[in-house]
Parts: structure tokens; C-alpha cells; sequence
């Protein structure tokens, strides 16, 4: 059933809040009050509640199903670090605040550099980034402000087709001009035509370990050699850390920087889009130049904020105005501390051992695009839908009438109607199995002809399948209110 | 482990069925060098250590609510009501993904779609964007997009922007080959930082980024400048820390600013120690395609029903790459959500109540401060935050507050840390959930501790 | 789509819990261990959210739509309250702590007694009630100990058949004889039949005012008077107190009890059927009888809880293990404050508005039993639907097609076919207008000879039509594995 | 008012078109004398306000989880997971009506079918109900159901039940004919409970209300009790005021009692001052018809589909009116949600691992008190709970406790209310969220107030 937009069902004269009357008085304002009726509309408390509830259950969460959408990591967000971030001690506290009144908070950061340092075996890390997207920025910053300071002018960044649109769109963000890494037939980076491609313009390279194939790099470590004596720097896409976690430490595997997912791999909640997380960590090399602010020992005990460049430090500036997603830092610090050394690692095993199983499991009814061992996320292409007249995207659509999230599609861009799935760790055996089974029968279906289930789909979700071709062509991003009859007769 | 399915029995059968006899035959390509390194850290916690541990954490901080609070400068606290944190809550809001399937993600597009009316309603321009990390981030995604938009290079920030916002666009700029211009402070003298913004503009410039009410919380004529840059083809970007204040004061948008950003945490969401925050953005319809960051739109399904889609996408990265207008991909979603909940509560009755109310505060604290000795209030115009020249270093009276069980404000060294010009001066901020006997208390302590 | 049973789809070797190992010692336990499989099975936390997300998803509340369910006022529960009965200085406090370690608790209690004394204009209140039908036994309980302790042997009860089916039940509990009390033509009672049922034996009336068929009694002061006179009490049924809230005290109208649903009058939510509160306010009267334990200022200043009844007073008794239901004390009170007294008459104004239009919306297209002008809720019966061939239960149940939670049915006994609607205050008029255009839509469908639509209704719910007599004839109570292959096989 | 959807205008227009021009025309019924009497009553506030006036009354409180704990005495605190809050915080559990419309309340009825089925497990019975009140009038309401199934009036409480449960008991029998017996509470001796229990029981008995782990701690042989019981054609009613007991011990139903009834706050429910709490009701199957409260039954519906409906209602008095079985109505439907939550997550593993671990945490805490000068130990048998005698009158210590900032445990005096002869008795408490620091400071602190 429909819900009208707030435009529709509230009215300019209602309001849910309950405000003491400001009274008369003179104001300070300097003649620039505002004088129109804005447009907007309130609803009393009882329809705000409705209103969002029905909104969201239009919606599908990982607490209604599983989501196997590969490279996203969509795990189970437990309620506990809900409820740790609402604590008025972590809640309720300004950024601005004298350092003495927020000893816990920067304990809090302080301790989560610590374990994010740890499990990476990385010498620094910067805390401030706000989302994945932003943690690479600081990653190919930081490899900018140390060529920088060696007085080299590289310009080049190799990234693998199969990257995600962030690298390259980040890289040329920082002024580097991007070039394609060749793969090679197994789904990996061709080890040899990335030495051919290395070279004194070479500024760094980005890959995503495990690839967005799903698969590891395991010539990871002579790539980074090469690239390292090359003059290079490694940027690694921590995208998908969940499969390493707790397992295996990217520094041991020489790279030079890499983003954490925190809203992936340390369950803070996804939100329909963020917010998120992206605190960097970074090699040695690269250290001096991570952006403020960071915490740091005061000299006479307890915690300081360094926030200020003024005193000649190599730090190559400011990434936000605060000092990063401090609601997110105590979600992945109590999901880190719960899980612990031990639990972390069972998370990547079970990551890997999930993604494994659900391949074995789709083998016979789809196609694997490589035959290599796949770690937590697992790529199929389209060849099993060849000659039946079912599309990738009808195939995803029609899993979301049997339950299911869609997995990820056309992505990477290195196989023919990509579907990439990830079950993650936080799914049963049970659902798993249900997943696969649903699966298979829409592979059955559409291999048996049965073509309309697919064109249809989603036959039995809120809406039907909506034409984003046509919203695209003429956007319409705003509530207008209908034109009143008067002016509609003219 | 609470959060892991599988027993060690399903373990055992899964691999079995796998053909192999332990987990790390799963690892095989990973080098065996990097596998199972011992890591230097404690082992895993029931919940209620973990809850422990952490609320010795939070103690330890002095929240806002336990004392008389007047922090401000780009982040207030605002009271938000139960029904927000309800709705935000909600499993199927929390843990949802992006909103790429739009046909089980009615809940979220719609919201964002209402979002974005009230946000270009507020901003008072002609669309907005689905939200941006924070009012900073926003800040140097405009400067950006002001670029694409003029293809010019030279950006002018107004003395009056936050330090911190200039800081983001100087380090977003830093190696690329754009020219940022940074006028200087003028705590005391909004008409001489709007005429240093005015003299500043020529052929070369892409836009002037303002900020209204400033940093020291004057507000600036947006009118006069937008004239002025437009009378040079370039852009006016209006940023705004508090968005409350556009319960009030005319909207940016509606004086000529051709981008508005605006840091919108005032509604909805928390201090949260500086984050999560949402970033708005609002611009005109005829640059929505150089407009940074994710937006939906409304769409038919198959039925000829309404819905609402993400649209627009190939401005962004995961379609465009290395050619998009932005790299930003997870934006607020949920920030978003908490505002418009909000904004949905209030209203347009509400929102404005809210707005007059702060502002009588602060009209109320100005009285009560002018006459304390050794302070000098430095605004004529002000919306819920003002600039004090005091007798003292404004770090260290703050700090003699603290002993006194008040959190002061902000000393603006703290935002303009590379300037040796500005120690005493403090900025006060106050809304709503300040009390009279909180301003007394802060006049009280302020008078002794300046004494 | 179904969701399994817990047994189901959960295992016994499964815990979401993590607990510290208790290891080996020396228990206490005396031989009785418990060394039998209990048969309980356990989930893992991703799947225990995933699982109650999918069953809440199959109900409908408040937050979803109206609830005209009369005699049962549903009304919005605000998360303010839920916020607060939260605060670990309400919701972890023993009820056993020392007095002095739970002042403002005590306070919670001694103000929201003072709120619902003031709002009836009663004497005394007992606050330990567990919920309305414990607070009618402790009115009737009130009524027997002053009886008694006049000497008086008086067993009759005079109740109306409109009543609550708590009313006879809760008088039988309390060793009272029921009798049925005479009512008009107009749906109220028959003050003169009343009368001549007044005798020495009559101990009490029950009524509920405004009645279940929504009418304020309006002689109500002249009965109060004939049974005082004759030597008996009036209990007051408080279900429909949120008709007279703020702006009727029922102390003004010469009652001597009357208990509160805190649960509905002051919005401490249904919760699918409880926890409920039910604070009884007594008459000067019956005040010395109130059950212990109560608050009372201490003789040194603040407060104490008196529990004992050895030093000689006269409380009938204890009627819980504690001190009734602090959660939903706090809950109330802030309702009440969040209101105030200019709010509170608004409640009543509000609903009792609401009722009245949507009586006058209905009019038109359904029969209304009683003409006289209804309070806060509106009595149908079915006679617009004669020859329809669809009944109340058929037309109630299309209702939930429409969106809508079907209104109370059949009751009061005393209408044919009895649709009795309350659609409370926190409902607004576009939110009414729905309302009133669906009965609308369905009754004219019904007249129509639809009967289909009916017959087969709910059609769009999580369940078609369920069989409750057959679930009652060979009830099932309970999940039963289902019997192991071998022994199936026998 | 925030909570109230029309405004002014919406209220003149409906009035209008109801052919009034005042509310009070709505109210004609009401004698005028009645009307709109002026109310001694604060108006209106703001939810700040309100929030903070009662922030400031829950901070008068000493909140259990701020001290070392060790109140019981049939309210227990127990960690609940933050997951049980979230789930019963779901506005489609917590704003449901009761489930008389089954097509669209399938949610609550499968979680009580669930919850029936749980509690049967638990208590070791047929069958079990969708909740009472609390353990206290669920107690109350097996006796009546006792009398209801022997049509005997002599119900024999036993020493060692819960003072206030019996308190309840004599309550609510006080205006029938019932006989009931209150046997001597016997602190140190359950063997001599037990034996005054069975030799009160003869022809004319309808039930023994028999607590264990009883009011002191001690274990009690139910299985010689109802054997006794049954010889007289006596049922044995067993109450059980930890649940989480049961996790241990050998369930009174497999023990041998007709019914069981339970205190059930200890999973799910916080210890919210005594209220709500869940009251636990299993018995036999062959006496469902006779037992009180909602119970919630399998179906199907017109597809065929399994679903759940409330059944057996013509026990109850919506159907019933005076012959109903009980008065009882509203239950605790949200609070049985939490307690199956709870139970889901531990499921069997979690539950014996907590039960056990409560135990460990209490023998550990024997063996620390025990070494107390002044302080001897009652119990030989215990769970989480055992009783102190002594050197000082407990209700003084216990004060003295609370200056040390220990919550110390429950005096005896305060259940059994009438009587003098229990003064130096005190009940100590353990669950897993007392931790050895907390028990070395209460011993300490103990010795130090009895020196």
C-alpha cells in the first residue's frame, strides 16, 4: 500500500514538537529574518511514528534476510554497540570540548588505532577519514605528500579493471592520471605486465585484496617488491579485509596504505548508505604524512588531540572538520573487543568457509567465471543463462521474489553479466542452504524457459520493476506541490 | 561467539563437504609466510564485559547534559526528540544496504527523496543531494564543483569560514592546481570581510565561499556578494554550520548563493564527539549534473505506481570511475534520516519556533555577558552564537570553567590554529536546552574566573 | 512467507549468549542437578534478530494504522516514556533495596498517585494493581472489607449487561452473587429499574461510564445517590476513563472506586496484551481498606513504602509479590506531565470529537444503535447488513483488507451484531476521513451483494481466515518434534 | 500538544460540521456541576522537560548496576542482551493490541506458542499458559484452580514460600470459603519444612504450595511431597521465584508437581523496582480447561497454511463473564517476549552454562561469607541465593552496607512482615554480573559493619 509523502499527509500548521513560545523580544538578526512561508510541513508525533514505520517496511535489511552482495559485506549489526554509542559519555560530547573532559573518548580512538594497527601490522593509522571512499583519498594523499617530499613528480596510478569506481575516481582526485593493470586469464594481476608497466612515473599501484574476483593475490608480496623498487607505493582497497581478518596482516604482505571499511568489516551498520567509516592505516613510509587530527601521549599523562600543522610536521593536512566518525568508532571497538583475537580470526574463516560452500553449492545449476579457489565472495557470470532469454538482471530481480537480496551485479566488469556473492560469516548453515536452494531453482527455471517469472520480477516486492532509464532522463528530485486549480485552469 | 552461527560440528561438515580437512586449505593462496601471525590482542568478551568496559570509557568524559554547556562552533546540541532515535533504530532503516535495488528499498528512497525537498526548501535552492559526509566535506565538493562549473581556478575563502572548512578545502585542493585564496579574519567587522570577499573577485574566479552567520557568528550580506561574483560569472557558496538558523534567517539560496552547504547535525542527530555528521548540498537544477554525490529521484514501476530511485548515477564513480564528479560512495544515510525526522516533527511552525527560540537565548546570554568586566561582546548581529574578546586567554579561561563545572565555548585558537592573533577570543554558543540558570551560572563563573 | 518455529530452525548446540566458562567445583545442588536433555534449542543473535524482526512484521500495532477498537482505547505510545522507563535509576532498581537508596523512585509513585487522585478527585489510590481487571479486584476487595467491617453481610453485585466481562468475573473472585441490571431503550441504565433492585443485600453496582455502548450515563449522580442511600458502593469501571480525562472528575459523580488502564488512558503500551497497570482510586469511604503497600512521607522527610499490616490497620491485603508496575508508572507520569492539565482536557475533547465525527461520517451508510450522542466511542449493530448475506465478523474482517484493525465485535452484548468504535484522540481528521471512507466503501460493497469479498476476507493479510474452532476442539498448545523416522515407521 | 493531531482549525471545522460550536456541546450528558472542574495540575511540557524532571528523579535512586549487588528475594538481576530491548522496542510488538485478530497478530501469537513451549520445557509440565502477572498472583490463581479441580477448600502453604507470595495467597482467598494453612518458615532446616508439609496434607486438601529453591535458598525433595500429595489426592503446586534455577535443577514438573508456577523476570526483564514482572503457569494437560489466562493454540487457515490463534477462550471471562476461571485479562505479553527472546538466544547450552555459573558465582561467595566473624551460613543446599544468620539485626547491616555503597542483600523481616523472630536473617543474592571484586568487598565490608 502507498504512503504519501510527508508533503502530502502533514500540513504547514502542524507540529510534533512541543517548544516553549519565544516570546517577544528584540531581535539580532540585522533585517535579514526570513519573511516567507517556507513550504514545509509537520506531522503531530502519532504520524511521524506511522509514517517511518511503514516507510520501513518497504525495506530490506539485514535483519530480515541474507544479503549476498558481493565486495559490500553485509553482516549482522548487533544491538549491543547500538546501545554503547548512545551512551551520553559518547553521545553527548562536543568535538570541542577541553581534552581533560574527553579522556574517554580519545582513550576510545586511541584503543581502536591500536587494534586496527595490530591487525593490520601497520605502523600508523588515520582515524579521520568519514567512509571508505574517504580513506582512500587520505591513502593516495599520503603517497602524494611523501613524493612530494622525495621531490619526485610521478603522476601515473595503476589500478585492475576489476577495481572498484572509487580507486581510479579517487586517485584522479589527487591529480594522478590512472592506467589499467593487465590480468591475467585466472582472474589475478599479471605479475609480469606489471613490472613491464613500472616505471619512474609510476606513482603507485591500488589492488583490492581479495580481488573484487574473490580471489587473493598470492603473488601479492613479489608485486609489492616490485613495486616498491620501482619507487612505487601499494595502496590496498580494504574493502574486503572481512576475509582476512584476525588471518592475515596486509603489512605482512607489503603494502603501504589501506582503508577499513568499518560499516563492512566491523558491522557498524550500513544505514541505507552511510554513514561509515574509513580510518587508514599506513606503512612506515608513509606515516609522517597522515592528515590531523591524531591522539597522541600528553606529557604529563593521559591523552592529548594533536590537531595543529603550525609547528612544521609533515602532515598533509586536514581531512574533515572533526575528528572522524566517533559514533562508528565505538561500534567497531565494542564488535572488535567482543570478538576478540580469537573470534576475529574464526570471522575470516568462516567468511571463506561460507563463500566456499555456496560456490560448491551453485556449481552445478551456474557458471564460475575462475576455477581458483575463492575466499569470502564468490564470481559467477551469465554463460548459464546463454539462449535462455534471461538476463543477469532478471535473475537477480527474481531472487528478490524468493526472498533474497539481489547479489552484486555487472560488477567487476571483467565477466559477462557479473554476479558477485558474499554470504559473510554472521549466516547459518541453515540459510545459506536456502539460499543456495533458491538459487538453483531459478537457474532450473531459467534454464527450463520459463521467461516471465524473470522479465516480471519482482512480482511479489512493494513496488514492481521501476523504469530508472526513464527517471534519469528527466529527473524529477523535489516534492512540488500540485499547481492550484486556479493557476492549473489557465 | 554470539555473532557466529556455526558450531564446530557444521564447521567439520561443511569443510568435509568441501573435500577438505581444515580451514586454511581455504587459504591456500595466501602466502604462508602472512597466515595466522600471531596478533597481540585479547581474546573475544561476553557482552557484558565488553558494555563494562566500554561504559568506564564513557564515564570518564564529561557529557554535555551534566553541566552548563555553550560549545558551538559548527556542532550543537539541540534536543532530539525519542521518535528520531526510534526510527533510526528500526532493523529494516539501520541495517539496510544502499538503495540500488529500489523495489525492496521503497523505505529508504523515499525518505531520501523527502529529505531532499526539505533540504533544497531550507537551503532555498532548486534541488539537493542526497547528503554528503559533513558541512566541511560538502564545502570542498563545492569548491569542486564550482571548478567543473567555470572551469576557473581560483577560489576565494571569506575570513569569516570556518577554519577547520578552510583547512578541508586547502587540503582537498593541495595537489591539484587550483589557487585558494584565504582572506583574513575579521572577528569584529562582518562589512569589512564582506568587502575584502567583494574586492577579491575577478575574471579569474570561480566562486567565494562564505560562511553566514560567520565563524564569530555575524551575519553577512549573501545578497551583496552574489551580486557582485555573478557580475563576474562567478559562483557564491554559501555555507551554513548551523542549520537551525535557517528557521530564521533567509536562506541562502534565496540571496543569490548558487551553492549552499550545510552542516545539518543541529536536526536530528547528536554531538556524537564530532561524527557521524551530515553534509547538505543544494545547488540549481541546471548544474545537477556536475552536483557531487548520490540522489533519488521519482520513478513508475511496471504497474504505473510511484516509487523513487537513485538517479543520476552516471555522475558517480561505480559507473563512471575515474571520470566522476566525486569519489564519494557511502554518503549519511541514516544522519539523513534522523533529520528528516526531525524536520518532519517540528515542521515549518516548529522549525521556526525552534529557530526564535534560540535566538532570544542568545539575545538573553549577549545581556548577560556584555556586563561582566573583561568581556567584550563583539557581535551586532548574531543568530545562537557570538564572539567575546576577553581580558584572558580565552584556552585558559575555558579550562578555569572546567574546574567549575562548566563547558564554556570554544576558543576560536582552536579553530584558527596557525594564527597567534586570536587567543582571547571565546565563542559562546547556546539553543535551546540551555536554561536561564545555566547562562547565570556561565556569567557567574566567567565573572570570577576573569577576576 | 512463513517463518519457522524457533525448535525449528534453531538447534540445540547453538547459544547467542557468551558466557564465562563456570568450570569444575563443588556444587550445593543436593543431588537434584538436572541431567536430562531439556530439549531447548538456541539461535545465534544474527538469527534471534532476523527472526523476531520477521514475526513483528506480521502484526499490526498503532504504529502501523487506527485501531478502532472500542472500549479499548489505543492510542499513540510515545517513545519518550520508553526512553525513560529505560533510565537505569528506574529500570534496575530492586524492589527490595533500603528506602533511602530509592527515594526518587518512591517519588515516581507518590506523584503519579497525586496526578490520578487529582484527575478523579478521589481520596486514596492503591497503586500495586497489575493490571484493569487486579484494579476492579481490589476495588470489589475494598467493597468487602468496609462491608465487612460494617458487620454486613450484603453479597450483590449489580452489574449491567453491557459490561465488561471482567466486572461479574472479577465480583464472582471476590465471593459476590451477580445480578444483571436493568438498561433502557436508549442503551443506558434504567435508573428507575435500578432503584427498585436496591436492597440490603446489594453490596455494589459495576458500571462503566461512559458505557460500553459509548453513552455517558447521565443520571449518574442520582444512581450514586440511590445506592449510597440503600447502603451500597458504586464501583466505577475505569476502561473508558479517556472520555472524562482532564475535563469530568468521577469523584464529582459520587463513585467509590474506579480503577485506571494506565494502558490505555495514559498510553504505557498494549503490548500485544500487557504488561497493563491498574492504580485504583477509592472514596473516602473505602480508603482505609486499600490494599498495602503504599508511599507515605517518612517522619524524618522523604518518603517510605508501608508493606506491613502488623501494627492493626485496616489494607484488605497484599495483592502482588512488589509494588505493582514501576515501569508503567513511569511511563504514565510522563504521559500525564507531557500533557498537563491543559493537555489532558484536550484528550478527552479530542476523542470524544473524533468519535463524534466519525459516528456522523458513518451514519449515512451503517446503522447506529443508540441516537443519543455518543462520548469518546460510537455503538453500530448490524442492521444495515440484513439480507446482505455478510456478518459483522465478515464485514470486520474486510476491514483488515483496507488496512485497518477491525473495531470491537459484537460487544456489548446488547446490540445485534455489536461494532463498537473508539478511534481515540492521536488519530488526525485525514487519518478519520480514510477510516470512514473505507467502512463506507464496504458497506456499500455489502449492500451490494459483494459477499465474496467478505466471505474470503482477510485476503491480503499474512494468513487467510484461521480456524479457531478447530483449534479449540483438539488444542495444541505446544511444538512437538516430530516422531524420528524409526519410530514413524512403526 | 505534540501527541494531538488537529489543529485549532481542524477542531472548529469538525465541530461545524457536527452542527456544534463548542466541545462542550459533546459533552451534554455530563451534569453540568461536573464539568470542567479546574484541576490543581501543572500544564503542558516540552519532552525536554519532562525528560529532565524525570532524569533528575531516576538519579535519586542507587541503581544496582553503580554498587556491588546482591538483592534477590524472587527479583533477580541478570545481564540481558541488548538484542531482547531492541526486539520488544519494535513498535509492531510493543503497540499491538492483544491477538484476538489472528490474520494480522501472527506475529505475537507464534512468539507466545513459542514462549507456551518454552516454559512447558522449563518447568518439566504438559502445557503452560501465555502469562500472569507476576509469580506472586500466578501463585494466588494455582490455588483457586486447585480447589476449582479437587473441589476441596484446604490449601497448606509451606513455610518456606516467598512471604509475600503468601501474603498474596491469603489475599485473594480471604473473601472465599478456603481454608488455608501457613505453616512455621524453618531458615535452617528444610527437612523439617518438608516433613511439616506432608503431614499436614489429608483428605480434605486440595493443594501444597511448596517454593524450591525455597524463600531461604534451600533445595526441597518435591518428589517425596507430591508423592505424599498424590496419596491424598492433594495436588502439589510448585513455585519457582529464580527461573533461571531451572537451568540446574530438575524441574518440578518432572518432580512430580500438578502445577507449576514461576517467577519469570529473570530472563528478558530488568528488576524495574518489582513490576512488570512474569508470572509462569504449567500444568498437567488434562487440566488446561481449568487453568487461568490467555493460551495461544495452532490452526489453520482457509489455505491450509499453520498459523495461531488465542484458544480456549470460553475459560475466560470475555466469553465466560462470571464462570470465567479467572478475572484475568491483560497479561504480560511483552514481558513473555522478552523472557523467549532471552531463552532463544541462550537456548539450551547458554541457559545451563548461565545457570551453572550462577551457582559457581554463589558457592564462591558461601565459601568468602562463611569466613565472616558473625555470619553464619543456613544453607547446606542452595542456587543462586542462601540465607545469613547474623550477629546484628539484618535490616541495621544492611544499612550500614548502603553508607559502604553495598547493596548487601534482602533482611528477612521484610517478607515475613509479622513476624519477630526473623530479625538477624539476611538473603544474599549472586548472578553472573557480580564479579569477585564486588564479593571481596561485600565480605570485607561485612566484617567490618558486624565488628
Amino acid at each position: 500500500r502507498d504512503e504519501g509523502l510527508i508533503f502530502e499527509i502533514g500540513s504547514p500548521a502542524v507540529t510534533g514538537v512541543d517548544l516553549e513560545d519565544p516570546g517577544d523580544f528584540e531581535t539580532a538578526l540585522g533585517g535579514f529574518e526570513r519573511t516567507e512561508p517556507m513550504g514545509l510541513t509537520g506531522l503531530s508525533e502519532p504520524h511521524v511514528v506511522r509514517h517511518y514505520t511503514r516507510l520501513s517496511q518497504k525495506n530490506y535489511g539485514i535483519d530480515t534476510g541474507l544479503f549476498p552482495l558481493g565486495s559490500c559485506t553485509m553482516k549482522h549489526n548487533p544491538r549491543l554497540n547500538e546501545k554503547i554509542a548512545r551512551l551520553p559519555g559518547f553521545a553527548d560530547i562536543h568535538p570541542m570540548q577541553p581534552e581533560r573532559t574527553v579522556q574517554g573518548a580519545l582513550e576510545v580512538i586511541d584503543t581502536l588505532a591500536d587494534w586496527l594497527c595490530k591487525l593490520t601490522n601497520m605502523a600508523a593509522i588515520a582515524m579521520s577519514p568519514k567512509a571508505g571512499a574517504h580513506g582512500e583519498l587520505c591513502g593516495m594523499m599520503a603517497i602524494r605528500a611523501a613524493l612530494e617530499h622525495r621531490g619526485e613528480q610521478r603522476r601515473t596510478v595503476l589500478v585492475p579493471e576489476s577495481a572498484h569506481g572509487t580507486n581510479p575516481a579517487t586517485a584522479v582526485f589527487c591529480g594522478f592520471q590512472v592506467k589499467t593493470l593487465a590480468s591475467t586469464e585466472d582472474g589475478r594481476v599479471d605479475v609480469a605486465a606489471l613490472k613491464a608497466q613500472l616505471g619512474p612515473d609510476v606513482a603507485a599501484i591500488m589492488l583490492t585484496n581479495p580481488n573484487t574476483c574473490g580471489l587473493f593475490e598470492k603473488d601479492i608480496q613479489e608485486i609489492a617488491a616490485a613495486v616498491h623498487e620501482a619507487g612505487g607505493y601499494f595502496y590496498c582497497d580494504g574493502a574486503n579485509f572481512n576475509a582476512l581478518i584476525g588471518k592475515v596482516r596486509p603489512g605482512d604482505l607489503g603494502i603501504d596504505a589501506m582503508h577499513f571499511n568499518l560499516h563492512k568489516t566491523c558491522s557498524t551498520p550500513h544505514g541505507g548508505g552511510g554513514p561509515g567509516s574509513g580510518p587508514t592505516v599506513l606503512s612506515e613510509a608513509l606515516a609522517p604524512f597522515a592528515p590531523v587530527p591524531w591522539v597522541e601521549k600528553a606529557v604529563g599523562g593521559g591523552l592529548r588531540l594533536k590537531a595543529t600543522v603550525r609547528d612544521g610536521n609533515t602532515a598533509f593536512g586536514r581531512m574533515t572538520a572533526f575528528h572522524g566518525q566517533m559514533g562508528m568508532f565505538t561500534r567497531a571497538l565494542a564488535y572488535l573487543m567482543s570478538h576478540g583475537r580469537d573470534g576475529l580470526r574464526l570471522v575470516a574463516e568462516d567468511a571463506v568457509l561460507n563463500a566456499n560452500y555456496v560456490a560448491a553449492g551453485l556449481d552445478k545449476a551456474m557458471t564460475r567465471t575462475y576455477k581458483a579457489r575463492p575466499m569470502h565472495e564468490v564470481l559467477f557470470d551469465d554463460r548459464f543463462l546463454k539462449g535462455t532469454g534471461v538476463d543477469t538482471l532478471g535473475f537477480a530481480k527474481a531472487l528478490i521474489d524468493e526472498g533474497f537480496h539481489p547479489m552484486t551485479m555487472y560488477f567487476p566488469l571483467v565477466a559477462s553479466g557479473a554476479m558477485l556473492i558474499e554470504p559473510t560469516e554472521t549466516e547459518s548453515r541453515r540459510s545459506l542452504d536456502e539460499f543456495v536452494f533458491a538459487m538453483t531453482k531459478l537457474a532450473e527455471a531459467a534454464k527450463a524457459g520459463e521467461t516471465e517469472r524473470f522479465d516480471q520480477a519482482p512480482r511479489f516486492a512493494p513496488l514492481k520493476r521501476l523504469d530508472e532509464t526513464a527517471a534519469a532522463r528527466k529527473p524529477v528530485l523535489r516534492y512540488e506541490p500540485p499547481a492550484p486549480y486556479a493557476q492549473a485552469a489557465e | 561467539m554470539r555473532y557466529l552461527p556455526h558450531t564446530q560440528e557444521d564447521r567439520r561438515e561443511m569443510l568435509a563437504a568441501l573435500g577438505v580437512d581444515h580451514v586454511d586449505a581455504l587459504f591456500e593462496d595466501v602466502p604462508a609466510n602472512a597466515l595466522n601471525a600471531d596478533i597481540d590482542l585479547p581474546d573475544h568478551q561476553s557482552e557484558m564485559q565488553v558494555e563494562r568496559a566500554m561504559a568506564r570509557l564513557a564515564a570518564k568524559n564529561v557529557d554535555a547534559g551534566s553541566v552548563p554547556f555553550f560549545c558551538g562552533a559548527g556542532a550543537y546540541r539541540h534536543h532530539v526528540p525519542a521518535t528520531v532515535d526510534y526510527v533510526i533504530q528500526r532493523g529494516e532503516f539501520l541495517t539496510a544496504y544502499t538503495p540500488y535495488q529500489p523495489e525492496i528499498s521503497q523505505g529508504t528512497l523515499q525518505y531520501l527523496f523527502e529529505f531532499q525537498t526539505q533540504v533544497a526548501t531550507l537551503l532555498g535552492t532548486e534541488v539537493a543531494n542526497a547528503s554528503m559526509w559533513d558541512g566541511s566535506t560538502a564545502t570542498a565538493e563545492a569548491v569542486l564543483m564550482a571548478r567543473r562549473i567555470t572551469r576557473r581556478k581560483k577560489a576565494v575563502m571569506a575570513g569569516g569560514l570556518h577554519g577547520h572548512y578552510a583547512d578541508v578545502v586547502g587540503t582537498v585542493t593541495r595537489f591539484t592546481d587550483d589557487a585558494v585564496t584565504y582572506l583574513e579574519p575579521e572577528p569584529a567587522d562582518p562589512d569589512a570581510e564582506t568587502q575584502a570577499i567583494i574586492d577579491q573577485i575577478d575574471d579569474e574566479t570561480s566562486c567565494v565561499v562564505v560562511q553566514s552567520p560567520n565563524m564569530f557568528g555575524h551575519l553577512l550580506d549573501l545578497k551583496r556578494i552574489a551580486e557582485a561574483a555573478h557580475a563576474k560569472k562567478a559562483l557564491l557558496i554559501a555555507v551554513v554550520t548551523e542549520v537551525v538558523s535557517l528557521g530564521a534567517i533567509t536562506p541562502p539560496g534565496d540571496q543569490g548563493a548558487d551553492i549552499v552547504v550545510a552542516e545539518g547535525q543541529s536536526l536530528g542527530n547528536g554531538l556524537n564527539f564530532g561524527g557521524p555528521y551530515l553534509g547538505l548540498f543544494g545547488t540549481r537544477q541546471k548544474y545537477v549534473r556536475q552536483m557531487p554525490g548520490r540522489v533519488a529521484g521519482e520513478a513508475r514501476d511496471a504497474d504505473g505506481r510511484r516509487g523513487f530511485v537513485l538517479t543520476l548515477s552516471t555522475r558517480e564513480q561505480h559507473i563512471r570511475r575515474e571520470k566522476a564528479t566525486s569519489n564519494i560512495c557511502t554518503n549519511s544515510g541514516l544522519c539523513a534520516l534522523a533529520f528528516t525526522t526531525h524536520l518532519s516533527l517540528l515542521g515549518e511552525v516548529g522549525l521556526r519556533k525552534l529557530a526564535m527560540l534560540n535566538h532570544r537565548k542568545a539575545v538573553e546570554l549577549r545581556d548577560l555577558l556584555a556586563g561582566v568586566p573583561g568581556v567584550e561582546v563583539l557581535n551586532e548581529t548574531f543568530f545562537n552564537e557570538f564572539t567575546l574578546r576577553l581580558r584572558r586567554d580565552a584556552a585558559y579561561i575555558v579550562e578555569a570553567l572546567v574546574e567549575r563545572d562548566v563547558l564554556g565555548g570554544v576558543p576560536v585558537s582552536r579553530l584558527l590554529t596557525k594564527r597567534d592573533d586570536v587567543d582571547e577570543l571565546l565563542l559562546v554558543a547556546v539553543t535551546e536546552t540551555v536554561t536561564r540558570d545555566d547562562m547565570e551560572t556561565l556569567a557567574r563563573e566567567l565573572r570570577e574566573a576573569l577576576a
